[in-house]
Order: C-alpha cells, then structure tokens, then sequence
C-alpha cells in the first residue's frame, strides 16, 4: 500500500523533506523504521517517536495506514 | 477524541504584551473570578559554544498539536475548579525576549490556579509536538530541547 | 529591619490591564528570562446573605505593610533563582472585576516561578496588614477575611 | 507616659478614631489591652492581632512606647 509520512524539526533535516508517500509492504511499525533506516542511515542516531492518527505508538503496534509521523523530542513554550 | 475540530492554539509570531493585557481586560466582566494565574514563556538569549541564540523558530504538527492542546484542556477542566483556560503557542520565529507560550487560567479561587497552571504547562511541554529551532547570530542553529 | 526605606508597593485605585501590559513589556530587554508568572487578585461581585459585593475599600497599615512587602521580596529572592520580581496592591475602592493585586515574577526556568510566585501570594495574604471592606450594592459593608 | 495607637479596619470602626493618644502607667501589652477593654467595652469580642514598632507581639510584650497598632484580622489581595 502507498503511504504518507510526515516529518518533523530534526528529522525533516534528515530526511530533506517534510512529507513523503512510499510504497510499503510491512505489517508493523518496525517493518516501517527498518525501511527508513535503509533509505535514511541517520535516522539511526536520532532520538524520536512515531505517531499514527496523531497518537504515539509503539514499534510493535500495527500499521493501519493513517497519518503517519516522525516526531523529534518536543521543545514548545 | 471528539467530532469537534479542537481550537487553533497557534498564531503567527511572537505573543504581543498589548494582545496578553486586552486578554486580562476581557476578563473583568467576569466577576466570578477572584485569582488568575498567567505563564508566559520567553525566547532567551542563551550563549552556547559561544554563540548567542537571537531567536527560536517553531514548527508544530499542527493537528496533532491542537488535539493534545484540546485534551489539556479537557482534563484541566475536570480535574480543577476553573471559570476560563487560554493557551497561545507562536509558530514562525520567535526573536529573543519576545513571547511564545501564554497560558492564563482564572478560578474563583487563588488556590486553584496554582496548581492548575503549573500542570496545564508541564503538559504542554510534555506532550504537545511542537519543535524549536535555536537560530545564532551567524545563522547557524541547533534543535532545542526541554528540561 | 533595614535603615533603607521600602518601595511603595501600594497605587491608589484599581490596577489596569494595560499597566500590566506595560510590565510584562519592560521584561522583553532581559533575555536571560524564560519564564513569567503573573498573579492577579480581582474583586469578586459574590452574594452574601442576599447582598453583591459591588467593591472593595482597601487600607493598611502602611509603613507595617511596606515593610512586610519588603521582606517577602528579599526572602523570596534567597529562596529562588529570580531576576526580577514585582509588587503591587490597591488602596481605596476596587470595584468588582476589577484587579487589586499583582504580583510578577521572572527567572531562566520555569520551575521555579511556579513556587516563587505561589510562595510570595501566601506570604502576602498571611503577613501584610492589608484591611479589605466589602461593599455592598446597598451601602452597607463587612469587612473580609482572607481563606 | 503618653502612647499612640493606631487602629485600622473593623477596630477603627469600634474605636470610631484611627488614632488616638492616652496616658498610660502600665508595663505590658495586656495592660494596655485591659485599658482600652475598659475604654471599648466591644473590642472584647474582637479578633485583632498587637503590632510594636511594625512587629507582631504578643501580650506579654513589654511597650516601650514605639508605634503601636491593634490590627483584625488581615485581607489584603
């Protein structure tokens, strides 16, 4: 299935781009970051979170194909 | 999560004192009211391997963000006996001694707002995916990250 | 006690938004100031015994008072990391909605503006001999007493 | 001697001055207090707290003839 994931702050520099759709064949969270990690070797190093449906999940939880986000820690106020 | 679409707590820039006293003024037909308690963050001119931070530039996921902002808010209300709850988050640069959070709650009573205000802006911080970036005076920069 | 002679901490009347706006204002040249945290005291329109409060007729003891507010302030800034800090309180009649205390304080963090300024509003309400009348729509009057 | 005594809020109003002058022989605060109970019959019943040169004392204080003050209870804020 093609899906879209936003980047955010650091990450985006990473990636070099704020959004993106790629076409995916994993079930999980995991599968998802390990084809980013290939695409993308220096999100290794980078501390973040996922968020799917605007809730942080867990590398283990299912990938239902909604907004999907990479979120660096967050610094507001 | 709810139908309604939650209020937009983002406005662009920082957050004028003029727009934070009309803010106060608005509240004086309230006469229920009896305490307020008012946050506001400042951008601060820290030196970091000797370069001056001149301004924060923040960026939010800005759907995600006014949810977390809307179940802050919720849960506040429930959890505290208040009359009015306001927060303003800047996006764009922000220079520093210039504003970027506001967050004002009034209560009938002093005791209230203490503690009211103090866990509405520890959420913030903890939960609300906004993200600033420290600019140097050479227009360099780094991530900023909260303590 | 100091041979110096305490700031005035008392203005006549209400306090205005707009003077608070103007604070906060001065505070945008410090940049080493992260965090503010303003409190106001408004004058409730409650309804006691059948009766709304329409103002409060504030007097002290002046000189006590000053003193006192002094050295809250001076204990307040052993006690916490400040950069500035601000005292103002009413005399004569603040009408209902009206703002009759403000206290401002200012320092790098917020964690610690949150138990400065709840500290120095407990301090103020228990030491300062401050004297409120309430007064009601009808002329007639009580004087209060602070929770 | 002669003392001055302020008085503020509810006790001015039982004492009707703000302020007042008396010639007084007594040693401590509470002979000072037993003065104005004879003088203000209602000030009995009163809640107010003594102020000595701007410091709270109590009934065993000793005057020394400096700024006295009889206070109720404070409100201010």
């Amino acid at each position: 299935m093609i899906i879209t994931i936003k980047y955010f702050g650091l990450i985006a520099e990473v990636t070099n781009q704020s959004e993106e759709s790629i076409d995916f064949s994993g079930r999980l969270i995991s599968d998802l970051l390990n084809t980013l990690y290939a695409k993308y070797p220096d999100l290794k190093n980078k501390d973040f979170q996922v968020a799917q449906n605007q809730e942080l999940v867990s590398e283990s939880t299912e990938i239902t194909g909604q907004e999907l986000a990479l979120l660096p820690p967050f610094s507001g106020g | 999560m709810t139908d309604k679409k939650p209020k937009n707590v983002f406005k662009q820039g920082a957050i004028s004192s003029e727009f934070i006293g009309e803010s106060i003024a608005k509240h004086q037909t309230k006469t229920s009211i009896g305490a307020h308690n008012i946050f506001l963050g400042q951008v601060r001119a820290d030196v970091i391997d000797g370069k001056t931070v001149t301004a924060i530039e923040y960026t939010a996921y800005e759907d995600m963000a006014n949810a977390k902002f809307d179940e802050i808010r919720e849960t506040a209300f429930e959890k505290f006996e208040l009359t009015c709850m306001h927060i303003y988050h800047s996006l764009g640069v922000v220079k520093a001694g210039e504003i970027c959070l506001f967050v004002f709650v009034s209560s009938p009573k002093r005791k209230v707002v203490f503690k009211a205000l103090e866990y509405i802006v520890e959420e913030i911080k903890a939960q609300v995916p906004v993200f600033g970036k420290e600019i140097f005076e050479d227009d360099s920069h780094q991530w900023k990250k909260n303590m």
